[in-house]
């Protein structure tokens, strides 16, 4: 274990700024914290309880790129699209989050490896940060996700005062300490816990049995509150659902794809018309599936991290901890 | 994947000459979808045409592009050979190279690249047309005229005599209009109802024409050709067929001090009242709103007992006539303002102060003073009169812009009247301008100045007010000196303005017809469409379009039956398929029309509707708007309005016009090459 | 208490002192306070507005300007042509932004034009005549003439509370006071104000043809809401007189000294002896009890 | 009566089978009611701003057929709106202002709501008016540098169109592929033309309740386009959005003498 | 180095404006030949749109044109036009679009001459603020990026 003081941290992260590595770290705008690539150490605000968006698009853009095409008269030309190789730190990564990014490299690249986010996550290094403030919203010590974990991250930091403990979790991890050798001492291993956050229990994850409760009445109830947007989607650092689109002329056109959301109205709709979740509860009700009954049962994964942006953003009041501390008593 | 001809015309020299055809050709054909491009140099020639309709069969092209003249010269005849050799006629573009590039070009490449990309956008819009065919409706061939005053009388009889059917209908007991209320017509002083009694028992003999009065419009559906029509029969109270129009019940009738609406209120009317003696027809009518029987619970019933037939039927009711016909005539007339619109004349309260329509009852021989000019306040021959022209007409303050057009010639020929029948009297007419353009109408005023000595001051009236038992005329003579002039005045005529009907706004939206800030109908076109309206199949006549005189009036009754006529020759009506329409989608959406209709708030032509969409059960699903085919003109307003885009127009549909806007870009490197 | 913004303008100050001091002993009853606009400047009623139509507006926008910045909403402006002014100014103004910011440059304030002036007509049927009924306490029951000259409710585009022809607000008042309004021609002829000063003769032409017609009908007395109007018809009687070949003595008094009379307040606060043409004829006949009444409450 | 106790009444009655109002639950949150038994978690506070009205627009809300609900006055605007516009024409709603705990508005019908906005009318938001004014005072270039980076933030969620009242298209014209009028990406250009696109929907129909600002998540001023556009079409055309029953629609009519100064 | 010629959209009705453009040709009057006109029934089927796919797709300036008020074909249609551009103006202008770019006007079928000398104009103004690139750029913000903001 080592530690590191603040202000080496500080011409750490010049150093690497220097460097040439692209540094996303934690930026206040307009009272809002939001991930953000940074020039400099002082537009870093670790001094956060949680980002209006996750980290997610490090690997997964809202709009990527994945290939361009030309007609030459009654020829197609494809171009391949490079994904920039250049190094990628994320810094003051919370547990929540770095959890995420963990699930989501596994949705991604478990079975049929996705190269653009592949590429991606092979040359990002996340630097975890011990969450040192939470709110009433948050709630990942329900999904027993602790707020000082290192899963996920290359090198987990935690605020001690006038020094950061640290832990290196891989190879990545070991590199940024060898780099920087003379800065790191060695340190005790200390109890995390009295650094971090304690978000309270909201309910008992044990508890909440979806499988018999596909017909329940409660999926509309609790979804009269939703009117339908993509906020909770888009806004959630494991949301990985996406849509193909190809925007052309007569002359060329390029692949993309874009974040979509399960909320939408439109995510299902078949070209017949039909719709099998024509109503705003068979949504919602496949939303709370797949984060905890399907991704459990394809990946062994919860796919919720207990982060609450998706109820910080709800222009409708939705509370999906609320919603499953109902759910855990029926 | 399309194929598509290009067809490049050197129209001679005309495009040739500045134009490299040849290589807009070549680089035509190296477009995608772009199967067969030629150039040729007069493509609306004979081999032209051929040359266009043997490639579409051998090539088997579904869109061609003929760059040539301006589509509104040759778009016709190109998609008459497109249709003869197989190819629907809305497959066929034009590229404009003529008007829009050749001609106001110099011969430069860039010209050429200018011609090239016409072609391609057209090209890029052929892909997206699709086969249209032309909307046929059949045609009802009854006319209806509403309003029976000269206008609609003329169009009526025109309309017959052609050997159509016609319904005329009339607001009031009987036809006749205005026109039966003047005493003399200018500029020739003969006899108004002389002229105007032959053609009204015309009317009413013709086998061709049915004439129903005391009724009003109740509602009109369906479009040009298909129109159907709700007809109120006001009850008259007597059984026309049973009734002789002896006149018993009238000279009976207890109720006798109704202001007369015949005689402009200077007279008197029973209750039970034919309108006038020569009505037409003429069979009295209970008005219901004066009747003791009717007012006082069945009281009285003089009329029932004196009636030597049985007529009398107090208890008949309303009825709502139903009609099909194919083609309306509104002929509904005007009105005009009364002397209350004025305060500064008096605003109704002396009774001197009368305006132009009681003074022609006054001076008709039919009149209550059978023609003797007597002032209405004690009935002493006024010694000296005064006449306001354009007593709000043509004054913006009083919110009447426009000029009544009527007001300056009949004011002369009042005058006249007024001096034929007292010689002794002294005329004056304020007036601001003489408008007096028509045939003999020049003449005719110069003859009541000249000949007539009556005195015109040009200048307005500024005050009226009484004093002594004389109207005090304050106004202002500005071609003399400016000075202010007071005339002590026995009796005031106003020349009001002419007026829109009062309910002339309700039954324009019943007909669905435009009007405009004054409540008069909308013609279709001010210059080219003077006689139609927007609204497919339905015509103006008279003055319900605009301030008129008789002779205008008549015309534009005979073109508006001539309108008529021309429409009800054909069986079918074909019109072009550039009309809009509601998409349909799969259910459960059916449309993406989400029944908002404020498209139908944008329509000039007011051609959508309703369109209710059902399950099997009869249960409504949604409503959504519907293009009434009929009426749709192809202007596109609502497509640009629809916010779901749900709405497209045949022939400039969104994908088509998307496709040559899109077309037109991308490409600038390309040119370094060209 | 109701507070409203007051622009007086020369006259309420001056020759038409008496139409202040009615109007202030009216307000006081019905708890109205009329507040001063700081620092009012001439509303310009010259021939001004022919010559310079931008400077024209400037003139009354600076009071507009200041009773914007006192807060005002409304100003009551009782003096018909001072109104006039005001009113075509605030209307130019409020309909174009850029002659707006032109005339805030030149008068160097800062102007919206939330204050809009209001005729005394309008002021009396707001706030006045509401209650009026009940606090009359003697009605004039005799027949008047109501006389409003060319300004009060012109422009026709900009005036809306009356008909600018034959206007009849101010009847309705004189009814509720008890009195007769008659029926006459001359309620906006001209009284020759325009030319009080170039051509005095003509002023008691026209004057005079009004104050005969008046007579004439019956009327004992005129009831005005200008002062223009009033001193014309007032102040000229010699030239009148002349013009007419015989002597009128009809007095002509403000709408507020009307008011005030039936009310029961004291002539002397209405400043009924402030006329040339004496009003203790027209006071004696209709209510001679008042008078009475009134030296009683001096007592 | 308090407005509780009314509602109570209407719920038990079954005169509505749904009460959609506020609670407090940490913030302030959408409450709906099916039974009379919870009716005390209501409230009703100056911090109740959400319109709840786009609600009524959703078929599952729609399908309990009568409805009461609470409104601010924008929400009582948008309810005129949307009547206007031929809504809700299988559904009995019953809209309450609430005033105070004891003084409230019931409305029986969109006739009472009309009159009532126009004794009642108030201006916007005066904060909005003044970043307009703020807006209005840059330069070109300035405008297209504060617009460009705010919708480069854009995330394209469409909150702002599920939280408006006035979006209620079966299938929103965004979703339109053929042919692809707005790109659905949320790049800078897709994200700039969905708001120039939404905007205009809503020139003539914002009733300024700034629920596409209140929902979105990354804090974009949607609502100064909508207003502004709807401020100066007041100027222009005289015509306030949700003010009267009748259909009365700027972008549907016109005067012969509408000010252009740009069209030569 | 070649001279930048600009690439201007017009898009006008079928009645009047079009039938100018066609009158101008049959005049022989000369203008400048960067315009590619696109010919609509009725300025009021003009959809606000198409002026952001001309730009997006690279034109560097758009004109608008129609019959004068009423003159319009359909009586009303350009009378709608215009509210729509009012509106559609105070939008652009308040989100600081180049208002240098996009050209209003009425043409009738009889001012062949308004219609050259407007090209002339329009052709040459936009000559000297060059390429349009603002707008098609923005297609570059966003894509495959980690953002400004994430």
């Amino acid at each position: 274990m080592k530690k590191i003081k603040k202000s080496n941290f500080e011409k750490m992260v010049n150093s690497l700024l220097q460097s040439g590595s692209t540094i996303i770290a934690p930026v206040l705008k307009k009272g809002k914290h939001y991930f953000s690539r940074i020039e400099s150490f002082d537009k870093i605000s670790l001094d956060y309880c949680q980002t209006v968006l996750s980290p997610k698009a490090v690997y997964f853009p809202s709009t990527d790129s994945l290939m361009r095409y030309e007609n030459e008269h009654n020829n197609v030309k494809i171009i391949e699209v490079e994904v920039p190789k250049n190094p990628v730190i994320v810094l003051g990564v919370k547990p929540c989050d770095a959890y995420a990014l963990s699930y989501l490299s596994e949705f991604f690249l478990k079975e049929n490896s996705d190269t653009y986010i592949q590429v991606r996550k092979e040359n990002t290094t996340i630097v975890g940060f011990t969450c040192t403030h939470s709110d009433d919203k948050c709630f990942c010590t329900s999904l027993n996700i602790n707020p000082f974990d290192t899963k996920g991250t290359d090198i987990h930091f935690t605020d001690i005062g006038e020094e950061y403990y640290v832990e290196s979790i891989t190879e990545k991890g070991n590199e940024i300490i060898k780099n920087f050798n003379t800065m790191f001492e060695d340190s005790q291993t200390i109890d995390k816990k009295e650094y971090s956050s304690n978000p309270p229990i909201k309910f008992d994850l044990e508890k909440i049995r979806l499988t018999d409760k596909f017909e329940s009445s409660v999926w509309l109830d609790q979804s009269l509150l939703c009117l339908g947007c993509g906020a909770c989607a888009y806004s959630c650092p494991t949301c990985s659902c996406f849509d193909i689109q190809d925007e052309s002329n007569p002359y060329s056109g390029e692949r993309l794809r874009c974040w979509d959301s399960c909320g939408f109205g439109l995510f299902t709709l078949h070209a017949s018309g039909h719709n099998p979740r024509h109503d705003q509860s068979n949504r919602w009700r496949n939303r709370v599936f797949h984060k905890f009954e399907y991704s459990v049962k394809n990946l062994g994964i919860i796919s919720c991290v207990g982060c609450g942006r998706c109820i910080r953003v709800c222009p409708g009041g939705m509370n999906i901890s609320e919603h499953l501390a109902e759910l855990a008593t029926i | 994947m399309s194929r598509i001809g290009v067809f490049v015309c050197h129209c001679g020299e005309n495009i040739g000459a500045t134009v490299d055809c040849k290589k807009v050709a070549e680089l035509s054909a190296g477009l995608h979808g772009v199967v067969h491009s030629v150039d040729y140099k007069y493509m609306c020639s004979d081999p032209g045409q051929t040359m266009i309709k043997d490639a579409i069969k051998e090539k088997k092209l579904d869109g061609i592009v003929v760059a040539a003249c301006s589509p509104r010269m040759h778009e016709p005849t190109f998609r008459k050979a497109a249709q003869e050799s197989g190819l629907n006629a809305f497959l066929c573009e034009m590229a404009n190279l003529r008007e829009h590039c050749s001609w106001v070009h110099l011969k430069d490449d860039s010209t050429t690249e200018k011609a090239f990309e016409l072609i391609h956008m057209l090209v890029e819009k052929v892909k997206k047309n699709k086969p249209l065919f032309p909307i046929k409706v059949p045609v009802t061939k009854t006319a209806l005229v509403l309003g029976g005053g000269i206008a609609g009388i003329q169009s009526a009889l025109d309309i017959a005599n052609s050997g159509h059917q016609v319904i005329l209908v009339e607001k009031d007991p009987s036809i006749g209009g205005h026109m039966a209320q003047l005493s003399e017509t200018f500029p020739t002083l003969d006899c108004s109802q002389c002229i105007l009694t032959p053609r009204m028992v015309e009317v009413a003999q013709h086998p061709n024409i049915k004439l129903i009065t005391y009724a009003e419009l109740e509602a009109v559906e369906g479009f040009v050709g298909n129109f159907k029509v709700k007809i109120r029969q006001k009850a008259k109270s007597v059984d026309e067929k049973i009734c002789n129009g002896c006149g018993d019940c009238t000279t009976k009738c207890p109720i006798k001090k109704i202001p007369d609406e015949f005689n402009a209120g200077m007279g008197y009317r029973a209750a039970i009242y034919v309108p006038f003696p020569q009505a037409v027809p003429n069979k009295p009518v209970i008005d219901r709103a004066h009747c003791t029987w009717y007012l006082k619970g069945g009281k009285c019933g003089l009329c029932e007992k004196v009636c030597p037939t049985g007529a009398i039927n107090y208890q008949q009711e309303d009825e709502i006539l139903t009609f099909e016909v194919g083609a309306i005539v509104a002929a509904t007339g005007f009105d005009i303002k009364g002397t209350d619109f004025f305060p500064e004349y008096g605003y109704g309260k002396y009774k001197n102060v009368i305006n132009g329509l009681q003074f022609e009852r006054l001076a008709s021989a039919s009149g209550p003073t059978l023609g003797e000019m007597k002032r209405p306040s004690d009935g002493k021959t006024p010694e000296t009169i005064v006449f306001i022209a354009c007593a709000g007409s043509r004054d913006s303050a009083k919110g009447i812009d426009y000029c009544s057009k009527i007001c300056c010639m009949y004011t002369a020929k009042h005058a006249m009247l007024y001096k034929h029948k007292v010689h002794s009297g002294k005329a004056y007419v304020f007036y601001m301008d003489i408008r007096a353009g028509g045939k003999n109408y020049e003449e005719f005023v110069r003859r009541a100045i000249e000949e007539d000595d009556v005195s015109y001051v040009r200048g307005r009236v500024s005050k009226i007010y009484e004093r002594n038992g004389k109207l005090i005329v304050k106004g202002v003579d500005t071609l003399l000196n400016s000075m202010p002039m007071e005339i002590e005045a026995d009796m005031v005529v106003l020349a009001t303005a002419v007026v829109a009907n009062h309910d002339s706004e309700q039954i324009a939206q019943k007909m669905h017809i435009s009007y405009d800030a004054y409540h008069f109908f909308a013609e279709a076109h001010p210059k080219l469409k003077p006689v139609e309206t927007n609204t497919a199949g339905i015509m103006l006549a008279g003055a319900c379009q605009a301030p008129k005189d008789i002779p205008e009036s008549v015309s534009q009754g005979s073109g508006a039956a001539s309108k008529v006529s021309c429409l009800f020759s054909q069986d079918v009506l074909t019109r072009e398929p550039l009309i809009a329409e509601v998409n349909r989608s799969a259910p459960p959406l059916y449309s993406t029309c989400v029944g908002c209709f404020l498209c139908q708030s944008v329509c000039p032509y007011m051609a959508i509707e309703t369109e209710e969409i059902r399950m099997r059960d009869g249960s409504l699903i949604k409503e959504v708007a519907r293009i009434n085919p009929g009426l749709c003109q192809g202007c596109g307003t609502c497509v640009a309005l629809c916010r779901s885009k749900s709405i497209d127009i045949h022939g400039y549909t969104h994908q088509q016009i998307f496709s040559e806007v899109v077309a037109l870009f991308n490409r600038r490197e390309e040119y370094e090459t060209v | 208490m109701i507070k409203v913004g007051y622009f007086p303008g020369c006259s309420l100050h001056g020759t038409a002192i008496e139409y202040e001091e009615s109007l202030r002993s009216v307000c006081a009853e019905f708890d109205i306070e009329l507040v001063e606009i700081n620092d009012w400047n001439c509303c310009g009623a010259t021939a001004a507005h022919s010559l310079n139509h931008l400077l024209s507006i400037a003139l009354p926008a600076r009071s507009l300007a200041l009773a914007e910045s006192q807060e005002f909403t409304e100003i009551l402006v009782p003096c018909a042509a001072c109104y006039s002014r005001l009113l075509s100014a605030w209307a130019d103004i409020t309909q174009d932004s850029k002659i707006r910011s032109k005339v805030s440059d030149i008068i160097e304030l800062p102007l919206l034009g939330t204050a809009k002036p209001i005729s005394i007509l309008e002021f009396i049927s707001r706030y006045i005549l509401p209650e009026l009924k009940e606090k009359i306490k003697y009605p004039i029951s005799q027949k008047v003439a109501c006389y409003y000259g060319c300004l009060l409710v012109r422009p026709p585009n900009l005036v809306h509370y009356d008909r600018y022809e034959d206007p009849l607000i101010m009847e309705e008042f004189v009814k509720v006071l008890g009195g007769k309004p008659i029926e006459w021609g001359f309620k906006t002829e001209c009284c020759g104000a325009g030319l009080s000063v170039t051509r005095t003769d003509l002023v008691g032409k026209l004057s005079g043809k009004i104050l005969e017609d008046a007579v004439l009908r019956g009327a004992e007395a005129v009831i005005v809401a200008c002062p223009m109007c009033q001193s014309n018809l007032d102040m000229r009687r010699k030239s009148i007189n002349n013009y007419l070949g015989e002597k009128v003595d009809i007095p002509v008094m403000y709408i507020t000294q009307a008011i005030g009379l039936a009310m029961g307040i004291e002539p002397r606060k209405l400043g009924t002896k402030k006329h040339f043409v004496s009003m203790d004829k027209f006071i004696g006949n209709f209510r001679l009890g008042q008078v009475e009444h009134s030296k009683a409450g001096e007592v | 009566m308090t407005v509780l106790a009314r509602v109570s009444e209407l719920l038990d009655s079954q005169q509505i089978n749904l009460f959609i109002g506020y609670t407090q639950k940490g913030s302030i949150c959408p409450l709906f009611l099916k039974e009379s038994d919870q009716v005390d978690k209501l409230i009703f506070n100056e911090d109740c701003l959400q319109n709840l009205v786009p609600y009524l627009n959703k078929h599952e809300v729609q399908s309990f057929g009568k409805i009461g609900i609470f409104c601010t006055f924008s929400a009582l605007r948008s309810l005129l709106q949307l009547k206007s516009e031929k809504r809700f024409s299988n559904l009995s709603i019953i809209p309450f202002l609430v005033i105070s705990d004891d003084e409230f508005v019931e409305f029986g019908s969109y006739e009472e709501i009309e009159s009532y906005i126009e004794k009642n009318f108030k201006k916007g938001d005066d904060n909005v008016q003044e970043m307009i004014d703020k807006i209005n005072l840059m330069s070109t270039e300035e405008k297209w540098e504060f617009w460009t980076n705010e919708l480069t933030g854009c995330i394209k969620c469409y909150a702002c169109r599920s939280a408006c009242p006035m979006c209620y298209c079966d299938k929103c014209s965004v979703e339109i592929n053929n042919p692809q009028w707005v790109p659905t990406a949320s790049h800078s250009q897709g994200n700039l033309e969905w708001h120039v696109m939404r905007a205009m929907h809503l020139a003539g129909r914002c009733v300024n309740c700034n629920e596409c600002f209140r929902a979105c998540p990354m804090d974009i001023p949607l609502n100064l386009l909508t207003s502004k556009i709807n401020a100066d079409m007041e100027v222009a055309f005289g015509q306030i959005p949700g003010t009267k029953l009748k259909l009365d629609y700027a972008m549907s009519c016109y005067k012969f003498d509408d000010k252009d100064n740009f069209i030569r | 180095m070649k001279q930048f010629e600009p690439k201007i959209i017009a898009f006008v009705c079928n009645w009047c404006t079009y039938a100018g453009a066609d009158l101008a040709g049959t005049s022989r009057l000369k203008y400048a030949p960067n315009v590619r006109i696109v010919r609509f029934p009725c300025t009021g089927r003009i959809d606000y749109q198409l002026i952001l796919k001309a730009f997006e797709n690279g034109a560097d300036g758009i004109i608008v044109s129609g019959c004068h008020p009423n003159d319009c074909h359909y009586t009303s249609g350009n009378f709608y036009a215009r509210r729509r551009w009012i509106v559609f103006k105070s939008l652009i202008d308040f989100m600081g679009f180049d208002n240098r770019r996009m050209y209003f006007s009425w043409i009738s079928a009889a001012e062949g001459a308004k219609f050259a000398s407007f090209i002339n104009e329009v052709t040459d103004s936009i000559r000297k603020l060059g390429p349009y690139t603002d707008y098609s750029n923005l297609r570059k913000i966003g894509v495959g990026s980690i953002g400004e903001e994430l």
